[in-house]
């Protein structure tokens, strides 16, 4: 039964259009088109004159202008970005079934299970509509998942927001987090974790970013391509509507009479429930094989999805246009093409699997229509009512695309803010060393915004449905199972620094990388692959454009070093207010993987009488650091970036979790030991005795440091008595500095630290939690 | 050793030989969520889940059904609206009433489906908070005598998860009064009443204890590692070995 | 006490996902005469003592502000109403 | 099309939490009118051609089974509106 339409699409409504067919415009050369409203450049124009040999009918202009647009074509980055394709060895090869191209890449589990994952943004239409560009933001990324063949099964949510006391930052982040609630919960999804960090460059452009992540079997593995001559080309999900070309209703130019054309709506709305049916009922397309290639639609919609089936397939499909079902009967051909609705896919079907296909449309009372087929003749022909409106080679609308060097240089201020480190600036006065002033520095570091608890955000979200989450919130990696029977399962953990990146754009894109890396092995898992979303200004600023290439010349090498290849990602540009960028905020997404998720490790301990021990060295290094930021300060170089030791210590991390030897691992970050040693304890409430004097002797920095710094590649873990030979032996065997530095106290309900006054746990958790109810209610 | 229980390791149910054959089926609506879950505590409790599709006019020889949570029809109108109007719902309806008194659980989604069939009374509105809520809760088991709950100790304390966005459960006084004389507030929440519910109320029964519906999730507690932190993580298996010894005694 | 009706409505070039999943469950229950339906809402604010201009300036103000998302919905009636 | 309108609102003795809400938001903005809120549904359906009691009588019940839930609301308002 399909369901009754919304709005009866009246056919008579198609004659009203002037339609401008190929034919017309050979006849027409010289009519003006409104080019440089739908954002295309003279020299973009030209291009698109010459490959047609003739000028584009109004639908083909649509198509080029949004499939060449930054956002599609990624024509700034796309020169900087084949470095993760180029820097990979047969090694970081060997489990990559899917690489960058497809929708979202797709990495080997063993024993015939894959995963795929990918994180994209939705910045800009989470600061106009916070609830629907977060909530469509889950949307968009879930359906890449599912065209590749796989069940989605776990979404995380990196955020980054305004300054947490500026008005407007209750609104986007009220808005934002609910939508990705509302979406994600009503999906199915649970959210297995993210990020939240609060600064004033992010007030006009938050950061909203989603990842979703996907499992199948390997034979499940589906691509987008329109392959087979004569295969059936179908449109199913959610009608179309106006949704997503407001700036380009200027094509309401083809309209015929001098009526106006209707709104087209300013934002989309989503439908969580439309979507979770579509994906059962892609999941059961998917298990009776009845789709030969499958594509979502995304930014660009039909014109994407076309264009990219056909090129990727045998290179040619006809398609006819009225056939599509609309939500809104006014909508010109070049709209229908543009439209960015949500919730729909395009599929090719062969004539066989054609009632197959209906009946399972069907059952879940989704609509459908047939547009067309796949043809061999490398073109791809779009008509309305038999008219040819588009007939164009579809590779020079999906992959040839402008490509544009931009210049870039490294900013004349980059010097000067290196040259201002935190330690001994005005900032830094009073730094404090009593025992007293050390424990009130811990408390404030603990409840100050980027720091402090997040189930404000976490508890909006379902992290249980499904049944296969193993580790979520507050952990340093999100967890699920894949394979009830063997406990084979992935983590994932998403991270970036802003600061770092803006003080040093190429080893900050790599402390990204490496920071996520660490919390994947923290949590005892073997990292395989990384995603990333690249989150800057304006390419068109040479001095951000240096950023952007700095960013990825620094997360491809680092990748090399740690062996693990980009399987996909996004690129968000012009993400920026006025001249002011944000800070490039590269956000990389480290996928790891379990033979058996039983064996994760949490972030806390719990058992009396653990020990504690500090893996790694600490030096001074408080630039960019947590601390410095709450002392308002930006300046000087971020840590220092050891890949190797990176590597090291997650080998150490994997083996203990592997082979039981640890209870707890947290990872240090934001907020160095102090940080991790307070979220250790409050994870279960079990508090410690702790000494750093060993630290301090060995690495010659003071306690204020010791506690304070974020050296990287560090990590605190809780050692059970009985393995602690075989733990040291093992670190000592790697060469890898580890000291220990205290004792789990179940019983005293306090946090001690030698030279630091007494923190009881509760003061403690006080304080970490207070701070989002204080601001957002 | 590590403390988190392994896999597999801490649910040992004691199955009755008859057990397996018991069947219990499972409802699936046009977004359902948690229908593979709740498969998934049937199986652990020693039973066969049988899928039942809200579409269909017939529950088989099911011994029991399980309503799963979710958003049937996105919850857009009102959590539960639509849903209760498909054809098995009817079927449902009919075999909860009858002599044989099938016994039916309402997780959830499934409870507010359950009230807007009027199997039971009251209704949920909003959280009193207007958030959804994700969160280990604490519950209190009212009444052991029920189909799902008498593997439990009278008074017990469980814990399970609790998510949702429509949880306040209301009902006029008089109804409120009636319930609890009778004994069919199953559960009550305690500690922290997450969304506003009247008297604490997360759980009721129909007058017979057949239908019970709970705005909690038990299904989402049969697994340690995968469920609450707090307790054994595996409290909510209790309702479906429950319901299992209740049909295998039934049918000595 | 009179009361103050304010009707929102979603834009109608907007998406309503609520409306739909109506429409579709109409016909099912054999009500067959509804080409499509829209979900909007319905305030009632309740003013002590007499409304004035002035009070009925507020609510209108409200209900572009407050009771309303101006990006995805329309304020389509402000009324008095006496009870 | 004309349309058919359906108002729905909250039975007044059952706390409305939307409702009240909205009431502690509203002196805060300086709406200061008002001394109570309700908030319910207002349903728009849109008919094809004449509206006959016939139609009207499948709306007054669609109003009060699937729209309505009378445990916890009322339709207050059935009405033809013509656009
Ligand atoms: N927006 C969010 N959504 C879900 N989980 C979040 C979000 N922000 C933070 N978290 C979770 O909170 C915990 C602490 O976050 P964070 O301090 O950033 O972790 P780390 O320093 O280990 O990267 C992690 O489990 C993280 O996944
Ligand atoms: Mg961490």
């Amino acid at each position: 039964m399909t369901e009754t339409p919304a709005v009866a699409a009246p056919a008579e409504t198609a004659r009203k259009f002037n339609i401008d067919t190929v034919e017309n415009a050979a006849k027409t050369p010289d009519t003006e088109l409104p080019w440089a409203e739908l954002g295309l450049k003279q020299n973009e124009f030209d291009e698109v004159v010459k490959v047609l040999g003739r000028r584009p009918t109004g639908a083909e202009l649509a198509m080029y202008s949004v499939m060449w647009s930054e956002h599609c074509s990624y024509k700034s980055s796309k020169n900087h970005l084949r470095q993760f394709g180029d820097k990979v060895t047969e090694e970081m090869k060997k489990d990559m079934l899917v690489g960058i191209g497809e929708n979202a890449g797709v990495t080997n589990l063993g024993d015939g299970w894959a995963v795929t994952f990918k994180i994209e943004s939705h910045n800009s239409p989470s600061f106009v509509e916070p609830y629907q560009g977060a909530a469509t933001g889950i949307g968009g990324i879930v359906r890449d998942i599912i065209s590749m063949g796989a069940r989605p099964v776990a979404v995380m949510d990196p955020l980054r927001f305004g300054a947490i006391d500026h008005p407007d930052t209750a609104r986007v982040m009220h808005g934002a987090v609910a939508g990705i609630g509302g979406y994600g919960n009503s999906l199915g999804l649970p959210n297995i974790g993210g990020e939240m960090v609060f600064d004033s460059v992010y007030q006009g452009n938050p950061l909203v970013n989603a990842l979703a992540v996907g499992v199948m079997r390997h034979e499940d593995i589906r691509l987008a391509n329109a392959s087979g001559k004569g295969n059936k080309v179908v449109l199913f999900g959610a009608r179309t509507g106006g949704d997503g070309i407001g700036g380009a209703s200027v094509l309401a130019s083809e309209s015929f009479d001098d009526t106006k054309p209707s709104k087209r709506p300013a934002v989309q709305v989503g439908d969580p429930f439309a979507e979770k049916v579509l994906i059962e009922c892609c999941l059961e397309l998917f298990k009776g094989s009845l789709v030969e290639g499958i594509q979502d639609l995304g930014a660009a919609g039909i014109s994407c999805a076309t264009s990219e089936l056909a090129s990727n397939g045998d290179g040619g499909m006809e398609v006819e246009l009225t056939s599509v079902l609309l939500r809104d009967p006014t909508l010109t051909p070049g709209e229908i093409l543009m439209s960015e609705s949500q919730e729909r896919m395009m599929a090719v079907v062969t004539p066989e699997n054609i009632a197959a296909f209906e009946a399972v449309m069907d059952k879940w009372a989704v609509e459908y229509s047939w547009l067309g087929e796949v043809t061999d003749t490398g073109r791809l022909i779009i008509t309305w009512e038999g008219d040819v409106i588009v007939d164009v080679d579809p590779r020079t609308v999906a992959h040839d695309g402008p490509v544009y060097d931009r210049p870039y240089a490294r900013p004349e201020w980059q010097d000067s803010v290196q040259a201002d480190s935190f330690t001994g600036s005005v900032q830094d006065t009073g730094r404090p060393s009593a025992p007293a002033d050390l424990a009130a520095a811990i408390t404030e570091l603990v409840a100050s915004p980027n720091m402090c608890d997040k189930s404000w955000i976490t508890k909006q979200y379902d992290r249980y449905v499904g049944g296969n989450t193993a580790m979520a919130f507050p952990d340093d990696a999100g967890v699920v199972r894949v394979d009830e029977e063997t406990g084979l399962g992935v983590a994932l953990a998403t991270d970036a620094n802003g600061r770092y990146t803006y003080l040093d754009p190429y080893h900050g894109a790599q402390l990204a990388l490496a920071e996520a890396y660490r919390n994947v092995a923290t949590s005892g898992a073997v990292p395989m692959a990384v995603s990333d979303c690249l989150n800057f200004g304006s390419p068109e600023d040479p001095d951000v454009m240096w950023q952007l290439a700095e960013a990825i010349r620094g997360l491809s090498d680092a990748c090399m070093v740690l062996g693990i290849p980009v399987t996909g990602g996004n690129v968000s540009l012009y993400n920026q207010t006025g001249t002011t960028p944000i800070h490039p905020s590269p956000v990389v997404a480290v996928l790891g993987k379990f033979d058996d998720v039983a064996r994760r490790t949490p972030s806390g301990w719990k058992e009396d009488g653990l020990a504690i021990y500090l893996l790694g060295t600490t030096a001074a290094e408080l630039d960019g650091s947590e601390w410095s930021n709450m002392r308002g300060h930006l300046g000087g170089l971020p840590p220092k970036v050891d890949l190797e030791a990176e590597r090291e210590l997650g080998q150490i991390l994997i083996n203990a979790s592997r082979d039981g030897m640890v209870d707890s691992a947290h990872d240090l970050s934001e907020g160095g030991l102090a940080a991790a040693l307070v979220e250790s304890s409050l994870r279960y409430g079990v508090g410690a005795r702790i000494a750093l004097q060993d630290v301090l002797d060995r690495d010659g920095v003071d306690l204020f440091t010791a506690l304070f710094s974020e050296t990287q590649g560090r990590a605190v873990v809780a050692v059970p008595r009985s393995e602690e030979i075989r733990f040291t032996d093992m670190c000592t065997a790697r060469g890898f500095a580890h000291v220990r530095i205290g004792v789990v106290d179940a019983e005293g309900g306090t946090l001690e630290i030698n030279g630091v006054e007494t923190m009881s746990l509760d003061a403690l958790r006080e304080a970490h939690e207070a701070t989002l109810p204080k601001y957002f209610g | 050793m590590t403390e988190l229980p392994l896999i597999g390791e801490a649910v040992a149910v004691a199955a009755h030989p008859r057990l397996a054959g018991a069947k219990i089926g499972v409802v699936t609506f046009p977004g359902t969520l948690d229908d593979r879950d709740a498969a998934r505590a049937v199986r652990l409790a020693g039973a066969t889940p049988v899928e039942l599709w809200h579409a269909g006019t017939t529950l088989g020889d099911v011994d029991a059904v399980v309503i799963p949570g979710g958003f049937s029809y996105g919850d857009y109108l009102r959590a539960g609206a639509i849903a209760r109007f498909a054809p098995l719902m009817s079927k449902i309806i009919d075999a909860a009433n009858s002599d044989a008194k099938l016994p039916v659980l309402g997780i959830c989604n499934g409870f507010q489906i359950l009230t807007e069939s009027h199997l039971l009374p009251g209704s949920m509105i909003k959280n009193d908070h207007l958030k959804f809520m994700c969160r280990d809760q604490v519950l209190r088991v009212e009444n052991n005598t029920t189909a799902w709950t008498g593997d439990y100790a009278a008074g017990q304390e469980i814990t399970v998860p609790l998510k949702n966005q429509d949880g306040q459960y209301i009902a006029d006084e008089k109804t409120l009064d009636a319930l609890e004389a009778e004994g069919r507030v199953v559960f009550r929440y305690v500690g922290f009443n997450p969304n506003g519910s009247r008297r604490d109320i997360a759980g009721i029964s129909n007058a017979p204890g057949n239908v019970v519906g709970l705005m909690p999730h038990p299904e989402h507690a049969v697994e340690a590692g995968f469920g609450p932190e707090i307790g054994s993580g595996t409290e909510g298996l209790g309702f479906f070995t429950s319901v299992l010894n209740k049909i295998v005694g039934d049918n000595k | 006490m009179p009361r103050i009706v304010v009707d929102v409505m979603p834009k109608p070039e907007i998406l309503d996902p609520q409306g739909k999943a109506i429409v579709g469950a109409l016909p099912r229950l054999g009500f067959t005469a509804f080409s499509s339906v829209r979900q909007g809402k319905r305030f009632e604010l309740t003013v002590d003592g007499e409304v004035t201009e002035e009070i009925l300036a507020q609510a209108r103000n409200a209900a572009e502000t407050l009771l309303s998302n101006p990006v995805i919905e329309d304020v389509v009636n402000v009324e008095v109403v006496e009870a």
